[in-house]
Parts: structure tokens; C-alpha cells; sequence
């Protein structure tokens, strides 16, 4: 990873740097802190927090990125590593570029397994501090990890101010609480300013002006999605507990209790149903949707293999569906805490016989509350499932992005569903006949009309509805299918293009690489390699998609999965010579950085040349 | 299976109903099941009790799961809408259809395979959230339309058409659901109309879960000498044990009342259930009393019939999650969207 | 269909006839009695049955092609119809070529719906002949269906001993039963003989000699693949019952109950488990296959995509396990009794994450039979899910094959199990450790040694088996199954190529479509063009596959489902050119025909060559 | 999970068994459940369990779910083989595992999301084939691993740690699994080792299948004022209705008898279970009498536990299916092939 040696040593806004921990140990509330005391500076900057399938005790990171022109991808190598966790000394050690320093907890000398004579050391004895200033254990945990936030204050330039003024947002009520963690702060910061020359070489700078943060906000995509299925209208949501999902959900509850309420009754405008299973859940997505309600369901992977029956079941007889799979790593149980892009082909053609799904991909919580709305309106247009493949890493990390804004002239697009007054004009109703140029046919909803009346089944069915065994009569009404599947082409996303005057290479990535990506290019860029940028955001894949792999000789695709599968998607659905496309692949369940793809591309394009030769 | 259309035949002399509907508009396709299935004749006792309850047709939604038994629905009110979902998995699509509009009637069908094999697990969770809707077990002792394996209620010792005998033990819907909390639970018998109709309205006005466990033979499967779900095996053990009325609101009440017990239960839409017979220290409204029964009889192979329990007291699941009386699918879109000036003030807690 | 009006007139062992009836009325053993007579003339024969999801009272029909020269694939125009069912006459009557006969029960008048002057009508009063010949209304039912039997002997020129042989065997011991059953032979034969021409233009002859069928038998797949799961030794079986799969599992109950009883104390050397569903089918058979022992699932679609969390818990934890697919028309519960190879690519990649399964195809039963050992031993040697994908045609049809045989000295391949002594010998045992060269490595049984003992997780581990969240481990593992799952292609049956000097095109099936496509390359032959033929036996592809692709510039890919999806799977997972493989797709549920292969191919070069132009 | 290996430190003064092992070497890897987990208290007794028993370490089959409960079979008996199978499906597994080789001793951990809301349907199908498996729920009414939703045994009005209350009605797995027919049934109490341990022990000799549902409480999630399933409110409301004690083949009885009612069972391999103390009334013998007990208790918000029931004389799986005794897995190939002189003659028949 060449930037560990090229690494300038005075930096202003613009360095990473890692806390190792112990999680169960409330640290997450002192890493946000800092993370958001930055964040309020205006200093671009992104966190990455790499827990463990584990409720206590078990190692955790805690990786923040500030980077002035805005790069947010994660990275691997750290300027500063606060190394609160003997137990991954070694490792966390060994991300450090050279000169780097080592914040640690001198209460206890070093263990030999710091070996590294090129990097500086920071002792400070937290755990000594905080027996002496704190009386009950749980507190001196706590105010331990407070203790490391005061001095990384001190060490990085941090806005005491701002870090004031969030401690007084968050505990301004309870004041002990208050008092218990301002004490905190002080002491590592004294500390530091004490002992350290303070601030270190890299360090933070208030900004103002284009990339400063002020337009900005914090937020992570479940709740990004939550919110924008709200907003989308959505009445029923169903699910089952899994990470990295969960938190989409819990946040759906909370922004329906705070907006969904009715003023006069107090009763609830939606209801939530934690299902049995993800059988069920998907099961309770089909009825409400089908009695014309707005109904999601969020899951991961697992919950995926477990819906594969019941989605082919909404996908032949036509049923709206919105299902939200935040990605984790595969396959079976996988690493549950740990992020990948590993389901495109699953959900691309879930469930056994012939089968095809709309899938939307967004790339950051912003997209992640657009594309809501967007789901919504194409299951109901286009009568059946679609998947928004988010992934932990978007799903369960805060990025900073753009203010999110709402078209409050946006009106639910609800497809082709006949009303009563439609249906008592109408001398008869068949349900998938009167297919229109999208190969979309019109429903209708239980109790609204006598002729509105169907059989809806997952048998094999004639255009009119009525259960079929004749080979025609059950063809006409899946190759209708295929058109349908095609006509959504339109109306999904188009895909993000950049291109570089010059460039000949094409690079295609899909989702949470986009960051990553867009770096990495920035950076193969400088080294003269000039490549032009496509990211997919939904499939079927529209026109322009193979119009830009026609475009380009050579393509990289980058994916966070072993097996290829959007370029493999990319190949089976479009009519581009495979032999074009070349991966790259990280999937070992971290965020994607900026080095993947330049290691990535570089190597094969000197294989190339050595092909060449 | 084709859908010969039967002729409507204009029968002047049918009763009408409140709606002014006859019997027949509650009919539904032409039925394709064995000649003598039991599925058929719970068929007909749901279109009876349909017309004699005045319900609108379309205001039925009728759901099922896959089996012979889980195609009945195409067989009834032909003016509802009808949802043949997957093996196992009407319950949760149920779930959801009632989630989206509280405002219908909800009937599912299904079969001892599709409820207590597959599906087990769906029907306890519904049974929880005491789910408003009638189930129907259409109850035979095997996998009909997989041609005669046994199910999970087939009993010990029953024998199969090739003579092999069961070796696992059953689940009895009705004690199963009583262990987990039902508020409305019986069992009746398809050949038993006079016992089965009554049943049946008071599980379509029941507020909740109504579970009924419809003995219903597999004349082509499971209707030999040695099955324990036979027609002559039922009719023979066939004890009922507490003979409910249906008396709908504000209708004079004529049957005369069983000495001593329970007397009557009052529906939440003011409709009352009338026990014109209850076995000498049963209680239909206590639940203890009907578990200790039913397993006490368990063992003596007798098949105790009737409305075995009712509670109507207990919440259904939208009163449990809260929601709003107007159905969900009803509400308009400006009360659900809170609008980009809520959005621009909620985001001041992400920065 | 050209066929049509080339149809020779007078023709010896070589035509087809259709028997329409309702199902529930005994027609099956009818129509079995004249297939398997025809059949021990020595007559190449086959019979399809084409009957409705439903117990009584549908239209079922049973379509029987006689050919001299061994062609048994479907043919869609018939020489003779025996029209039973009035609510089909009008189908049915169609489906007669010119000059074609119609044989009916004359007891009414025939309906209007029969309006085609260019067939012969061969009318018999069989319900009248019942009622006077016969008491109880079933035997009547009954009978009538013998009766037609009896009169298509003459008809067609069955051989009177024949039949009186099989109905001695099958009802020497009911007296009465045989002796109604002769009468109604009798009777319809009698009245044949009496009032038309016997026997018909087309009709048969005794057969021996090279195309013969002496040395064949009669049997369908599920019997011969539960056969062949017997002899390689499966000891626990799991299922769920699914149409088209059932028979599979009633058959292996049936050939163990004979074959499988311990002599002495008369207990079973086997066990049977109907599951409550597939999910916990599948489990179980992880779960014998974990303990060593040999076992197996048969499902359908549906069942398959229940299965789908637990197949990939199979493929991570690698344990083996041996799914058959008895294929049926999809999407969802589609059309249970019609036949399609639809679930190629949800078995190649099922399951969420990053998977890849190795999947047989046999082709008829004779290769059901010897797959099924296949299976057993490619899911021990590799440590993971083997799936058969077979269909409702091959499944449940008669089919005519060569006499099954057993090499008495194959002795299963368990793969690398260690044994007690071998784990005391060794110093430590990791379970993922010690990859040889295919990618695998050794496991362990419970309760075998102490030092065996290890922890099965589909969570994320190591190669020592102990749970990581470590990329570089996680990474080690899952690399490990990409090139095991390569190594399969070795060892996985061989394609069936022919080739035909001079041919340019090739064309490529899988399973069932084997008779037709190659019935359809010796039409073609007659008509000038020269086609090379491949069949897919097994996935992943070995290196004769791909060599066959990239020999031919042309190549039609003839399959049973409308997405093209072992057209997919040959671009995905070989390095040929896309845009060299054309489709020719049935998928309307009924078994492939020649014609099908013959118009598909036409039609596509005609087009090319106006692209040519 | 990292598997720091804990240091085997020799203890001369620790007591062998019959075995000569001591305690430790039924021990497993260290726990990373979070200090002071119900669940490892559970743990901690099934290690004792085993060693008292004198079991083969190697002999046993140790399977779970998914959760941290179905995390603890990595915490005992490192020299077992075992099976973190997926959420919910560990019953068929074991089922599998069971079938191939009925010689091994099999123990199922499982908690209550696994067992009664994605596994409940597995679950009640286990209990029914009476697999030969000791079945053991870390019962905390909450889904610990994905960090305090309420779970199906949660009781109405049970607090969340966020304070709201749940409104669903509990699945009580005793009364469920007595409705089933299951053969053993028990409950007991994670800080009740006295009680545990020699329930976990007759579970583990019972022939057929053992539930035991462990009141396990979750510290992080389900310990605070207002859970039902804190350490305290258990405590406060555990009624111990009969407890028993495990006395192995041959060793002599010294246990006093308690006066009047059930007094031991004999198990199938000779070892009884003495009943030391049981309530009033109560015979854990009587599959009606407990089920009554139970329903009666669960309104009164007591929390019974102790050998609630137990039936020693049903046959398992295997007595069911009529499998061989030696396990299938180690039947020779000779045995299992007829070979091809059998297929020959048996082709007479397809022609
Ligand atoms: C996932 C799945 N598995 C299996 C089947 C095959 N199947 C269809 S109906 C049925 C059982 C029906 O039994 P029951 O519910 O008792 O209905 P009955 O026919 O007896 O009325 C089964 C196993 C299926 N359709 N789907
Ligand atoms: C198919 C699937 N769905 C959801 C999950 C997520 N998940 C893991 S553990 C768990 C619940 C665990 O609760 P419980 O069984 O009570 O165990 P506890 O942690 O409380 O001991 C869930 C929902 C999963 N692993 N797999
Ligand atoms: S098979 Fe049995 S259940 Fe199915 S229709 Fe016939 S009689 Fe009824
Ligand atoms: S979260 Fe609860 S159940 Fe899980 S380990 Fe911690 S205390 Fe135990
Ligand atoms: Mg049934
Ligand atoms: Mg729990």
C-alpha cells in the first residue's frame, strides 16, 4: 500500500486515525462525540465502526477519515492509532504508517508486541486517572474512553467549544451526568496539553466554504431509508430481527411515532409487525400490499434464501413488494458484522422456475432515502417485487451527505389499480388482460367492488385469471413477464456516468464502492492512468448502460463479493462481450478504499502489457 | 382445474336474505374435488352461513394455502376477492391483507397439512396476535391432493389405504390452540350442517382468532375401515360436547337455555352465542376447564365437537398494535407525509 | 407443423395414438396394459401422461408413440385419438393429423364440436356395452376403459397373448377380477373386429432384432434414481411430499421395505423421515450426511427454494448432501403436473452470499439409475450439496431403457473421513486445514475420537474451523471453495457429444431434451442440414464442454424454460463468445418434440441468412 | 468470537469420575457471552451434568440455533463434536444426526427467538417423533444477540429495556410442548444449580425427547425493573412443584421420601428419577393433572418449575421407525447394496 510510504507528514485536515476497544464498553458514545465535534467544525470527515458479532467483550474499531476535499472512502493505513485493546495490539500496531503514533493506556507498561521503533508513542495512564476520579466501576469505564476523547481533543485540535456544546445537547438534562463526562474531558485533554506537544503535525482546521460541512449532514442509510419510506407513505412494514438490518426498522418505528401519530385519536397511521420468521414477513408484505397498502420488509441475506419461495409467488401473480436486504457477509451466517455485496444475483432471480426482479442500489444514505420513494412507486407500477440492495456499510455507519430535501408535489404513482367507480363503468374485469405498452395489466383491491372480484394464485393462470394447464394460455402470460421485466428499464435510475477527457479505460462499480472508486480514480489519475466512471443503480439495466461498456475496450468492474456478480449480471443481461469485462473483487467484509481499486487496476493492466508484449 | 361457469339459474322461490340475495349469489366456481369429498360440504355450510349472516359478498376476502382443501375458496362467493397463496403461508399473507384493511371479513381455508405440518408455525403466530379472521381446518388426517400420505393430526394407529399403520402421535388443533391463548376455538364435523353453520357464523363474528377444526374424510384417501378420519369412524365418536346458536343482534331469542352453566356469550358487534346444550360440567368460557376435557378425552378416542372455547373479551391484533379505526390502505397520502418542512426540522438531530 | 401433411399412410411400427379421458377413473392401468403389450412385442414404445393437478374428474390424457426405430421422444399429431372426455372433444379432435382416426363412445351422438371431414370416425357404444355387461357403476367406469383397450388390440393388431399373459399376471389371483377384465377385453376387441377394418393402415408387428426391446425395460425415473440411491448405499432418506417427486421417495420406501430388512431381526437398515416441510428435509440430511451416514432429499421447485438458507449452510460448513430436483413448471406453485427444466440456475448459485453447487443431469431413467451412486460420491469427495436435476417427464413417464446393471465391485467414495486410528496417530486435527489438491480437506464423525472433535459453524472461520471476523482468514476459506468447486468439473460425468461429418452448427440440451434434439438433428439431416450434437451431464463445465463451444460458430441451445438459463450458465461459466449461442426454448409444459428442435432451428437460420443479406 | 484457550491448570484435588476425568476436561472454550449471562450459569451446570453422569466426552453431539444462547456449546465439553447449525433449524439437524447414528448422546441449546418464533414449527415436530434428545431453551423473553426485542415466551405487560410493555401473549414452551404429547418436560431456573443439574441429568438419560425451558435472564437486555424475566422477578415467583433427583443405576437410594404422591421413575437404562418434594395434589406422572397445574398457575404469574412431566415407556424415533440398533452410519456397504444379481431379478418386474 504505497501511500504508508508516501504519507506527507504536516497535514491539515487531512489524515485517519483508529480506535481499538472493547466492545460492551460504551466507547461508541465517545468515538461519535469526536466524530461529530469534527463533523461540526465543518471538517469533511466519515467513521467506520468494525464491531464484532458480539454483545460484550469481544474487539472493536473505531476508524475516523478527515479529508478536506471531502474523500470519505475508508482507509487503511492511520496516523494515529488509540489502542485502548492489549488483546489487538499486535495487529493495530501494524497499521500505522511510519511516524505514525500510538495513543495508549501507560497504566500498564507496553507489552513487547509493540515492536516498532518508527512510530511515536503517547502514554497516558487512563486507567489510573480514572480510579483515582471516578468511584463506581461502570463509570470509570465509561469516563475512560471520555478520557482518550478529551486528549485526542487536545492532540488533533479539536473545538473544545463544539465539544462543549454536544455534551450540553446530550446531557444538559441529567446533570451528574453532565458534570461526570466535562470532568472527563478536561482531565485528558489537560493531560495531553501537559505531557504532548500539542497538536500533532496532522491535525483539524475549522472550514468554511465548498467541501466544509454546513450544508451537511450526519446520518447513517437505515435510517436514511427508514425516513424516506415514511415519506414514500408507507403503512405496514414487516420484518424479523437481523443485522445489519435491524436498525432500519427501528428506526422506521421511531420517525412513525413521532410523525405518524393521529393528532386526534393518538392512534397509529401504520403498524409494524415483528413476524415470526422472514417467511412470514415477506408473507405479510404480500397481503398488505395486495389490499393496496404501502408494506416493506428489511433483512439480510439470510432472511433473502428464506423469502425465495414467496417472491416468486408475488412475481407470477403480480404483487407489489418493497424488500430492503442490507447486505452483510456471506454465505450462511457469514460475518453477520461485516459488509459485502454479496446477494446481486440471489435477489436478481430469487426463488426457483423462471424468475427476474427490479433492483435499485444506492450508494449513500442520500440515496438511500431517494430510492425509497422510487421502490415504492416501481413494485406498485410494475406489480411486483423490488429489491433495494443496500449493505451494512452504508446501512450501519454515518456518512456525511447533503441535507436531504422532499418534492412535496410528490404524489405515491399507485399503477394500474382500478377504482369502484372504474369497475361498475367497466362490463368486465379480467386480471391480466388489458396489458399495456409495459406489458402492466390493472388490479383491483379486495372490498372495493362485486367486479372487481379475482382469484389470485400461484398456479399456473390464463390472462383472464383462471387457473390454466394449457401450455399457450400459461406462455402468453409469462412472456408478458419478460416485457414487463424489460419495460422497467426506463424507470429505474440511471446510472451515475463521469467520464475524463482522454480516458479510455471504463471502471463500473455498484453501490457503497462508489466513494472508493471515485477515489481511486482521482489517484490513478495522478499516476496517468485516466479512466471514466459508471455506477449502476438499478437493474434492468437501461440503455446507457451498454451504451457505456460498448464505449470503453477495457472495464474494470470493482464489487465487494467473490464471485463477480454484477459483471456477471452485466453479462447475462446485456449484450457485451465478456471477455471486455475484468473484476476487481474485495470481499473480506471491510469497506471498500481507494487502494483496492488502484492495486487492482494497476496489476492487471501490467499484465496486460505483458500479455501484449 | 376449468372453471365450467354454472348456470345461474333464477330460482323465484329462493329466501332473500337482508341484502335481497339468495343462496346462490354466494356460490362460487363449480367444485373439483372427489365426489363426496367432506371439503365440499363445508363449502356449503360457509356459503349458507355467508347468506344467512347478510354479509356483502364483496366484503369477504377469502385465503387459503395449497391442498385440496386450500381450493375450496374458489368454490364460495364468487364476489370476493380470493388469494390461493403458498403451502403453509396463509396465515402471514392473512396477517398482512388484515394489517393493510381492518374493514373486511377475513376467511381462511386450509388443511391438516398446510396448518400443522408446513404451515404449523404461521397458524401459533397468528393464534398469538389473535389475528381477526375464522380459520378453517379442513381437517382429513392426510395430504390429499399429494395423494394420501399421512398428516400431523392423522391419529396413533390409524391405518393408511395400504394398510400401514400411524406410529406418530397427532396435534390436535384445537388443544394446541387452547395452549396458546385462543379465543375462540371448536370443532365440528362436515357432515354435521346443523352443528357446523351456527359454528361458523359466530367464528365470522367473532372479534380475533376463531379457529375451527372441521373433521372434513378424504373419501378418495382416508375413508376405509381402520381411519380414525373416516365418516363412519366420526359420525360414531362424534360426542358434542356444547351446542352454540348463532343469534344475530337484535333478533327475538327463541332457543330455549340448558339447564345450569354457561348460558350465552355476547359478541362485540351485540350479536349473541347461544348454548342451547353443554356437557354436565363444561364451561365454554373457561379455559382451563376445556383443555383438562379435551385431553381427557383424547385418549378415549371420542371426538368432542362444538364451540369448545370463546373469549371475546381479548384484544385483536390492531387493537394490540394501536392503529387507527380507518383502514391503512384508506388513509390519504397527506397524513402519512409529514413534508419537506418536517424533514428540513427532523435533520437537525443529524448534524 | 409440416409433419402434418408428410405423413405416411400405410406405416408398420411407426405412429402415434392419444387416449383423452378424466382423471379418477381408472384409465391409468388401460392405457399401462396396452403400452407395456406393445412393449413385450418388442416394439420400441413410450408413453406420455399428461394429467391434471387435481384427484377426479379433469381431463388427463395418455399420448403413446410406437417407433420402429427407437425414437420415444413426444410427438404432437396423432394417427388415432380415443376421445373419451366430451369437454376435450374439441381440443382433441385438433390434434389429429389428416386422414387421421377418432375413436368415441358412440353410446350418444357426437357433439358438433367434431367438425373435420378429413378424419375417419370409429364409433363404439362403450357406455351402453358397460351397462349391459356390467353390474356396479364402478366396474362399469372401470371397464369401459378396458373395453376401448381391448378394441385398439384390434385396431392396431396387439397380440391377443400378450395381453392375456399380463392380465394373468396381474390378476391370476383375483378370479374375478381377471375374468371381468377378459370379458371387457373381449367385448371391445369383438366389436372392433365386427364393424371396422382391422387392423388400421398404421398398425403393429412383433419386433426382434436390433432395435428390439427384448433386452430393455420399462421404467420410470423416480424408480430408477430411488433404485439407484439404494445401491449406493443411502441409509437416511428426508422429504416433504412435492408432485412431481413423490413417487421417488414411495419407491425407495418400497425397495427397501424388499431389500433392506435385516434377515434376523427383521429391522430396518434404513430410515425414512417425512419431514414436516423442506426446510426441515433438508436439515435432517445435513444432518446424517454431518454424522457420516449416506442421505438424501427428493423436491420439487418449491422445495428447492425452502431449502435454500440450509444449501448454503451445506456449501460453507461443507457438508455433504444429495438433492434431487424432480423439475416442474415455475414460477411459484406453477403447474405442478407439467414438466420444465426451470431451476437450473436457482440450483447452480443457491443460496445467499457467494455459492456455487455442482449439479447432474441425467437424461432418462438408465441414467437416473447410475447418477444417483454419482451423486453420493461427488457430495462425499467434495464435502458439499450434489443436486440431480430431474423432471417431471423423465420423473413419472414411462420410459423404455436397456436393462439396468450393477458393478458389484463399486465401493462408495467417502472422501477424506478420518478414522479413530488415524486421529490418534496424528498430532492435531483442524478441519479446514490440509487442502489436497482439489480443495478439499479432511473431516471428522462424531463420536469417533476425541481428537476429532471440532465445532461446525456457517458463521464466518478460519481454516483451523474457529470463528474469525479476520478478512485475510475469512478470505482463505472461501478461495478454497472457488477452486473445489472447480476441481469438480473432472470429476463430474463427461458430456454426450455426436458429431456428423461435415456439420457445421452445433447444438447443445440437457436432460430430458435428449430424444427430441436428436431426433430433430436426423430431421434436419434429411433436409440438408448438418448439426453436431452435445448433451450437458454435469455442472461445473469440464474442458470438453467448452472445446465443443468453441468448435462451432453457430450453436443453438435447445432447453425447457423461457429464460434460457443453461444458456446463461454456459456464458457465465465458460470463456465462450455469447453471441455465438442462439435459443431454442420450449417451456409450456409438455415434454420437448422433434418439431420443436426443427422449426427453432429453421426459423433462426432462415433469419440469418436475411441478416446476411 | 476469538477462542482464547483457557489455561489447563492442573488441580490434583479436583475429583475424578468414574472415568478419571475431572470437571475441567468437560469444560469448553471461554465464554464471550456478557458477565453475568443467565446463560452461562446453564452452561456451567451441563458441565457438571455430564461429568456426574460419567459420559464419554467424545460420545456426545452438542447442537444449537443461532443466538447467544446457541453460542454456549462452544463454552462445554471441547471434545464433542459440535453443530452452530442456523437460526431456527437445529431440531431438524439434530433429527439428521440422530437418524445416521442413534449411539451418541445428543443435547440441543437453543434460545427462546430460536425455538418458538423461527424454530417453533421444527420444534413441535421433534417433540412429536419423541427424538432421543435432550432439548434445552435459555429461556431470557428477549432475542439477546440482535440486541432486546421481545421474543414469544415474553409476558403481556413485560417492560422493555426503552420502557414499553409487550402486548402479545406468551408461548409457554411447557404447556406447549405437554399439548404435543412430548415425554419430558421440566422447567427450571439458570440461578438454580441445586434444581438444574440433576433435571439436566435425567433429561440426558430420558429415552425420548427432554425439554427443559430455563428461565436464563439477559443482563444487557432483560434484567431491569418491570422484565418478567429478571433475575429477581424469577427469584421472587420460581415455585419449585416437584423436585427431583437423579439416582444412577445401582447407586443407593438415600434421597427421603416425601410423603404421599409420586415417589420415582425408573428410567430406561435402570437409573431413576426420585421425586424429593412435589406439591400438593401434583403427579408429574399425569400428563392432565400438570397441564391443568400449569394453565392455573400461569394467570397467578407464578413461575413453576421442577420435573413438571415425564413418561419414560413412549417410544422414540427409532423404536417408531423400527431401525436396526447398530447406527446406520456404520452398517457395511454389503448390507446395504443387494447388488446385481438382486437388480437383475428385480428388472422382472419393469418389463
Ligand atoms: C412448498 C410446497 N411443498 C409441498 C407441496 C405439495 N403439496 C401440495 S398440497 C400438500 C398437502 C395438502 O394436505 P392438506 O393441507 O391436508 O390438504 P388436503 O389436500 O388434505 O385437503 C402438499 C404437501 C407444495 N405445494 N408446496
Ligand atoms: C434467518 C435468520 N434470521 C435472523 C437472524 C438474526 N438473529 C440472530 S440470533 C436471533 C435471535 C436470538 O434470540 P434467542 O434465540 O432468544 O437467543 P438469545 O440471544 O436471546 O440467547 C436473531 C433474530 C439470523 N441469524 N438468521
Ligand atoms: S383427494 Fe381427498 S381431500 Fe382431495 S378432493 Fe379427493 S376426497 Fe377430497
Ligand atoms: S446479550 Fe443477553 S443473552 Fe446475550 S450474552 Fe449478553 S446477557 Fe447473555
Ligand atoms: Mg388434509
Ligand atoms: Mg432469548
Amino acid at each position: 500500500m504505497e501511500h504508508l510510504d508516501t504519507a506527507k507528514v504536516d497535514r491539515v485536515n487531512d489524515f485517519a486515525f483508529k480506535i481499538a476497544n472493547t466492545n460492551g464498553t460504551g466507547s461508541a458514545s465517545a468515538n461519535g462525540l469526536i466524530m461529530q465535534a469534527i463533523f461540526r467544525m465543518g471538517v469533511p470527515v466519515s467513521g467506520k465502526n468494525l464491531f464484532p458479532s458480539n454483545i460484550q467483550g469481544l474487539p472493536t474499531w473505531y476508524e475516523i477519515r478527515v479529508n478536506g476535499d471531502g474523500h470519505t472512502a475508508r482507509t487503511p493505513v492511520y496516523d494515529l492509532m488509540v489502542a485502548m485493546n492489549a488483546e489487538t495490539y499486535a495487529r493495530d500496531i501494524k497499521e500505522l504508517r511510519q511516524g505514525g503514533y500510538l495513543l495508549h493506556d501507560s497504566t500498564w507498561p507496553l507489552s513487547d508486541a509493540v515492536q516498532r521503533p518508527d512510530i511515536h508513542l503517547l502514554g497516558i495512564p487512563l486507567a489510573k486517572m480514572c480510579r483515582e476520579n471516578f468511584e463506581k466501576p461502570r463509570e470509570q469505564v465509561l469516563m475512560k474512553n471520555i478520557m482518550y476523547a478529551g486528549a485526542l481533543a487536545a492532540l488533533l485540535d479539536i473545538d473544545m467549544k463544539v465539544i462543549d456544546g454536544l455534551l450540553e445537547e446530550k446531557y444538559g438534562a441529567k446533570k451528574s451526568m453532565m458534570a461526570m463526562n466535562h470532568k472527563a474531558i478536561q482531565l485528558g485533554y489537560r493531560h495531553a496539553k501537559q505531557h504532548f506537544q500539542c497538536p500533532l503535525p496532522f491535525h483539524l482546521k475549522t472550514m468554511d466554504g465548498s467541501h466544509s460541512t454546513r450544508d451537511s449532514i450526519l446520518i447513517d442509510g437505515n435510517t436514511a431509508l427508514a425516513l424516506g419510506c415514511m415519506f414514500a407513505g408507507a403503512t405496514v412494514a414487516a420484518w424479523y430481527p437481523i443485522t445489519p438490518s435491524t436498525s432500519l426498522m427501528d428506526a422506521f418505528r421511531g420517525f412513525c411515532a413521532a410523525h405518524r401519530r393521529d393528532p386526534e385519536t393518538g392512534k397509529n397511521n401504520f403498524c409494524i409487525l415483528q413476524a415470526e420468521d422472514e417467511l412470514a414477513a415477506i408473507g405479510m408484505v404480500l397481503g398488505a400490499n395486495w389490499s393496496g397498502a404501502r408494506a416493506f420488509t428489511s433483512t439480510s441475506g439470510p432472511g433473502i434464501s428464506l423469502m425465495g419461495e414467496l417472491i416468486g409467488l408475488a412475481y407470477y401473480a403480480e404483487i407489489p413488494a418493497v424488500i430492503v436486504d442490507v447486505q452483510r457477509t456471506g454465505p450462511s451466517t457469514g460475518m453477520p458484522t461485516r459488509t459485502q455485496q454479496g446477494d446481486i444475483l440471489t435477489c436478481a432471480y430469487a426463488s426457483h422456475g423462471d424468475t427476474k426482479h427490479i433492483l435499485l442500489f444506492p450508494a449513500n444514505p442520500e440515496e438511500c432515502f431517494t430510492m425509497a420513494p422510487k421502490a415504492f412507486d416501481l413494485a406498485d407500477r410494475f406489480q411486483t417485487p423490488v429489491f433495494v440492495l443496500s449493505d451494512l456499510d452504508i446501512g450501519m455507519n454515518d456518512w456525511m451527505c447533503p441535507r436531504l430535501k422532499w418534492d412535496d408535489t410528490y404524489r405515491p404513482d399507485k399503477g394500474r389499480v382500478l377504482s369502484s367507480a372504474e369497475l361498475s363503468a367497466m362490463e368486465r374485469f379480467q386480471r391480466y388482460s388489458d396489458s399495456d405498452a409495459d406489458g402492466v395489466t390493472s388490479r383491483t383491491l379486495p372490498g372495493v367492488h362485486p367486479k372487481g372480484a379475482y382469484f389470485t394464485r400461484g398456479s399456473g393462470h390464463n390472462k383472464f385469471g383462471k387457473y390454466t394447464e394449457i401450455p399457450d394460455e400459461y406462455q402468453e402470460v409469462v412472456d408478458r413477464l419478460t416485457h414487463k421485466h424489460k419495460s422497467a428499464a426506463k424507470h429505474v435510475p440511471a446510472p451515475d456516468i463521469r467520464t475524463m477527457p482522454g480516458a479510455t479505460i471504463g471502471i463500473v462499480t455498484v453501490g457503497g464502492c462508489d466513494q472508493g472508486v471515485r477515489e481511486g480514480i482521482e489517484l490513478l489519475a495522478e499516476q496517468g492512468i485516466k479512466a471514466n466512471f459508471m455506477r449502476v443503480r438499478g437493474f434492468p439495466f437501461g440503455g446507457n448502460v451498454e451504451e457505456f461498456l460498448r464505449a470503453h475496450e477495457t472495464i474494470y468492474v470493482v464489487e465487494q463479493n467473490r464471485d463477480a456478480q454484477l459483471r456477471t449480471l452485466l453479462v447475462n443481461e446485456t449484450g457485451i462481450d465478456k471477455a471486455r469485462l475484468r473484476s476487481v473483487l474485495a470481499y473480506g467484509g471491510f469497506p471498500l478504499s481507494a487502494h483496492h481499486v488502484v492495486d487492482g487496476v494497476k496489476r492487471q493492466l501490467t499484465q496486460q502489457m505483458g500479455e501484449a508484449l | 382445474m376449468t372453471f365450467i361457469p354454472k348456470p345461474r339459474v333464477v330460482h323465484p322461490g329462493l329466501p332473500k336474505n337482508k341484502l335481497g340475495l339468495t343462496v346462490r349469489d354466494y356460490e362460487g366456481a363449480m367444485s373439483t374435488l372427489c365426489a363426496g369429498c367432506g371439503h365440499d360440504s363445508v363449502t356449503a355450510g360457509i356459503i349458507q352461513a355467508f347468506h344467512e349472516l347478510d354479509t356483502e359478498p364483496h366484503r369477504v376476502v377469502k385465503l387459503s394455502g395449497i391442498g385440496c382443501s386450500s381450493k375450496t375458496p374458489t368454490y364460495f362467493v364468487n364476489a370476493a376477492h380470493g388469494f390461493n397463496s403458498a403451502h403453509g403461508r396463509m396465515p402471514s399473507i392473512a396477517t398482512g391483507a388484515n394489517a393493510a384493511n381492518r374493514g373486511l371479513t377475513y376467511i381462511g381455508i386450509s388443511g391438516d397439512g398446510d396448518s400443522l405440518s408446513i404451515g404449523l408455525g404461521q397458524l401459533c403466530h397468528a393464534i398469538r396476535r389473535n389475528l381477526n379472521m375464522l380459520y378453517v381446518i379442513e381437517n382429513n388426517g392426510v395430504y390429499g391432493l399429494t395423494k394420501g400420505q399421512f398428516s400431523a393430526s392423522a391419529d396413533v394407529g390409524t391405518k393408511s389405504k395400504k394398510g400401514e399403520a400411524n406410529a406418530y402421535g397427532p396435534i390436535d388443533p384445537a388443544i394446541l390452540a387452547l395452549s396458546l391463548g385462543a379465543t375462540f376455538v371448536a370443532r365440528s364435523f362436515s357432515g354435521d350442517k346443523q352443528q357446523l353453520v351456527p359454528l361458523l357464523k359466530a367464528g365470522l363474528r367473532h372479534k380475533g382468532f376463531a379457529l375451527i377444526d372441521v373433521i372434513s374424510p378424504c373419501v378418495t384417501f382416508n375413508d376405509h375401515e381402520g381411519s380414525t378420519k373416516s365418516y363412519k369412524y366420526t359420525r360414531d365418536r362424534n360426542v358434542e360436547i356444547s351446542h352454540a346458536d348463532f343469534v344475530p343482534l337484535a333478533a327475538e331469542i327463541t332457543a330455549e337455555v340448558h339447564p345450569g352453566g354457561a348460558t350465552a356469550v355476547t359478541m362485540h358487534d351485540g350479536s349473541t352465542v347461544r348454548f342451547t346444550k353443554v356437557a354436565e360440567g363444561y364451561d365454554p368460557r373457561s379455559r382451563d376447564k376445556a383443555m383438562a376435557y379435551l385431553m381427557d378425552h383424547q385418549k378415549s378416542g371420542q371426538v368432542p365437537t362444538g364451540l369448545l372455547f370463546v373469549d371475546e373479551t381479548a384484544p385483536e391484533m390492531h387493537e394490540i398494535a394501536g392503529t387507527i379505526e380507518q383502514p391503512l390502505n384508506q388513509v390519504p397520502f397527506e397524513k402519512l407525509c409529514p413534508g419537506n418542512k418536517a424533514l428540513a426540522d427532523l435533520q437537525e438531530a443529524f448534524r
